[in-house]
């Protein structure tokens, strides 16, 4: 295994093209990430050479699929350091989080709490306002640091006995600040309260061994892992797996319907509905295989450089303020920031005229806007593709920003 | 550097901040949200006897095209009734390209957002929150 | 517009594969039909120059990206015959009826009635026996003629005041019958009814007139309208939408999210929580208009006489016994059979070894099976790429089955 | 015609029925489903004082492979026990290439079913039925 950038970057078609006459600098992977030809030519091969549908075909290409369906299953345990009947494919990072709340949550009784935090993401956090509304469980809400991390400190004072989750951004698609996990498992479990981490901005950058970090349920997309939109993945113990009832319900996830009543299919199957994103969850194996045959040790410690590159020529220019943590310690590459005077919108679309994509807005957060009493950010979120020229490229266009629009 | 969506007009147009704040004792007031990219807008009016609008303010917590069109919409609206407003409306929407014809001034200084249909509601939300403040 | 097989074959890649040294007699189109050019062209575009998430970005490439999933949203419309923002995109048909199942499900009251029928698809049962566990609705079931029909004499006797909704196939996908639709409109308007169409078998087979059909809700898949995998279409009357409270949470369905509550956004976006299915979007839009350019008086004609042939070469081996209407008429090419003395499996199998795709079993209609007390059936889907070729492979290899297996 | 799964030796094992029916007085009876493709196995068995198989008999609703397989496990049940089963299955197992090794007869004759993974449980569901009535 090693680490070159270029090498990287040549596997990524999109970054050698020429869009409206300029070079793709993407900066907006937290939002969607590019996709390799390994991913490409995965999906191509299904689509061409071997398309069907799984589980019930008899014929070739049916096989071919199936293998090629619960291969993939393989690669995305594998990735996480689990087993692949442990691994559910669903249609994203959203209907993973959705799927725990529906089906695990029905196992919980008004009263109960589930404690989330002021950084979460939109899909952390609406799913369990509807599951209040649909079963009177309490919602608690760990604050959030100046640095924009979860403050564990306020932890102990929030679990109840009557905690029964604590779900949690591994990585802040914010401030990119990474959670402390050992440190909610360890008070977790002392009430037994089950954890749940929302993995879509950590899964992209390398793999995960999951049982380590002693959590119950992790959720992550495929689209920001490289991999296809429209998959996802849920991991949960099986033990919770095979406690839990059907969400959607469809073929597949049966054992036996009559009118009268339907038993069901054991975990995975039980969760997998209808015909799965089958080519899609072909894709994410690829996207898998292809991030462990990355060098992570050199791919972290490349994007951290470029965060550095970034935050210390944000620095320089007059009226930058970032938030989230100011060190590389416990961090993603994830740089939100602001300008003073200038809207982040007007950033992002300053910088789009630099070839330069980033997000800018609320970024699915608007419960950590309100923390901070501002309307967005800017948001750099990089990717091992990512190089000094994608970060330089951005700080003629912040500069080119505050010269101009202010 | 590539099209160029800030142009000098534009830019003008929200430094110049014409009709920023807020009315002493509007007759209406309304306010529109963006919830797409949190763009907020309060529009106050004051009307005479014939509804003609005699004074206008606005509030912008948006971005730079949600304040020119606002600093616009204020330099033009003062002696307009609903059906002027409704025209300044067309004025805009044909900037963006959104409806056929030459769009007039102010609004034709917003022709560059024409290739950015994800900026286009920025610039219209002034117009709503007056046109609902009419309604 | 006209009708040429071969230039339609020439469009899918999959069709001039060689595979195991045979060619490809692809017949289980019912399960997943194969994807033409024009579809893994679009997608490929999108995932190498225009990949980008949506609706919250301001680069050119989310700017790309929003047009193509919103004019994919048109295109679907167009192929529907309604508006673009009645049109949700959900991961599949099983998810799309799960959303009723689960949204407009949640407006029903214990006791209020559910109406479907014995040879629904389980992707069609399951999601209102779930619903039934959860809220106390009752379920009928409209029984099924000897011809494989749902049997509309017994409309009216199943039909009371507390009917909410209908909930039917509109092609069986096992017997091919095509749904009286009219008859059940006018009935369920008597009463206040509203009516679903599991479009799954239907979609596949050319555009729609969703208005002049007079119901209510529409559910289709990608993957059998020669879409990606991973996306299908809810319709809903406009009213019925706005109406519905959300089914998932997440990013992008919002209004404003506090900490306390949460306002939504007004459909579609309301149902389409989450990153969607971006790529498979743009790649059903792609697959709605290259419907949309096929001559389907021709299509549909070229496919009823391989029905014919199908039929006919079957009846002239021993023992064959065909399960659905024995006419063309009010019928689409799904034709399934029994072979005296030879399990469907081994049918399916035989013909495999004649390169040949088939499925065999129960097609997720166990209820269907139990009706006519039988395990299963072999089941031959065609879509309008099929030729003579194809069908005679079939009664090659069906006589060989009858020929060694028995 | 490609690769041939109804080599003769599995017709006609299927064919040849040993064992089909039901016995008069089963010591042990066990029903196994496969939910994906339908097939259904009840064994019958009835043990002698020392848990070793006296008479077997089998109804199968199911297909070829399932038939045949049943047929062969009764051919050569009788007399065995617990261990002696699982000795099968090994065979079984080998002749589907999940396990390293050589199968023994009768199961050899399954190997054709190495290729087709799809089909692989309708082999091995008599065997789990009556692995399940001997456990
Ligand atoms: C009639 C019918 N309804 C629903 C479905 C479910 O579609 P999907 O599995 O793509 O969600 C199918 C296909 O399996 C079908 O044939
Ligand atoms: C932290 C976090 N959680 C959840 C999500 C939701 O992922 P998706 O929209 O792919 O379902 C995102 C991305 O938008 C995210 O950044």
């Amino acid at each position: 295994m090693s680490f070159s950038v270029a090498a990287v970057r040549r596997q990524f078609p999109i970054l050698s093209e020429i869009i409206d006459g300029q070079p793709v600098h993407y900066l907006d992977n937290g939002a969607s990430a590019q996709t390799p030809d390994a991913v490409l030519d995965a999906v191509r091969a299904y689509e061409t050479t071997g398309r069907a549908n799984v589980l019930r075909g008899v014929h070739r290409l049916a096989e071919r699929a199936t293998e090629a369906y619960e291969t993939a299953r393989i690669e995305v345990a594998t990735f996480l350091g689990v087993e692949p009947l442990e691994v559910v494919f669903t249609g994203g990072c959203t209907a993973a989080i959705n799927l725990v709340a529906y089906s695990y949550g029905s196992l919980l009784k008004p009263g109960d709490r589930i404690l989330l935090s002021e950084l979460e993401h939109h899909s952390n956090i609406v799913p369990w306002q509807l599951l209040r509304a649909r079963s009177g469980v309490e919602l608690d809400m760990i604050p959030v640091t100046v640095e924009g991390r979860i403050d564990l400190d306020a932890l102990p004072r929030l679990l109840t006995p009557r905690t029964r989750l604590i779900s949690l951004a591994h990585v802040s698609n914010v401030t990119g600040a990474l959670l402390d996990i050992r440190a909610v498992v360890t008070l977790a479990k002392t009430i037994g309260a089950k954890v749940m981490l929302d993995g879509a901005q950590r899964a992209p950058h390398g793999p995960l061994d999951l049982p380590a970090l002693g959590v119950d349920f992790y959720a992550f997309a495929g689209h920001k892992a490289y991999g296809p939109n429209g998959v996802g993945v849920l991991w949960a113990r099986p033990e919770l797996l095979e406690a839990m009832p059907p969400f959607h319900g469809g073929g597949s996830m049966i054992g036996r319907v009559t009118l009268a009543e339907t038993t069901f299919a054991p975990p995975p199957r039980r969760f997998e509905a209808g015909t799965p994103p089958i080519g899609q969850a072909i894709g994410l194996g690829a996207a898998c295989k292809w991030m462990r045959g990355l060098d992570w040790t050199a791919a972290h410690a490349h994007e951290m450089a470029l965060v550095q590159r970034l935050m210390d020529g944000l620095q320089k220019i007059d009226g930058t303020q970032i938030l989230g943590p100011a060190s590389l310690q416990s961090r993603y590459p994830v740089v939100s920031f602001m300008l003073d005077g200038v809207h982040p919108h007007d950033v992002a679309q300053t910088l789009d005229s630099f070839g330069v994509a980033v997000r800018a807005g609320h970024h699915c957060c608007q419960p950590l806007m309100d923390r901070f009493d501002i309307d967005g950010t800017t948001r750099v979120s990089m990717a091992p593709y990512n190089d000094n020229t994608d970060i330089d490229a951005l700080l003629s266009g912040v500069q080119h920003a505050a010269r101009t629009l202010r | 550097m590539s099209d160029q969506l800030y142009q000098d007009r534009i830019v003008a147009l929200a430094k110049a901040k014409t009709g920023a704040g807020k009315l002493a004792a509007p007759t209406k007031s309304a306010r529109r949200d963006n919830p797409l990219c949190g763009d907020r807008v309060i529009i106050d009016v004051r009307l005479d006897d014939t509804g003609h609008i005699a004074e206008i303010a606005h509030q912008v917590r948006g971005c730079l095209l949600c304040q020119a069109s606002a600093a616009a919409l204020s330099s033009v609206a003062v002696g307009r009734d609903k059906a002027g407003i409704e025209a300044i409306r067309h004025d805009a929407e044909r900037a963006l390209g959104r409806e056929d014809g030459e769009a007039g001034e102010p609004y034709a200084a917003f022709a560059p957002v024409k290739a950015h249909k994800s900026r286009q509601e920025c610039v219209l939300l002034p117009l709503e929150a007056l046109q609902d403040a009419l309604s």
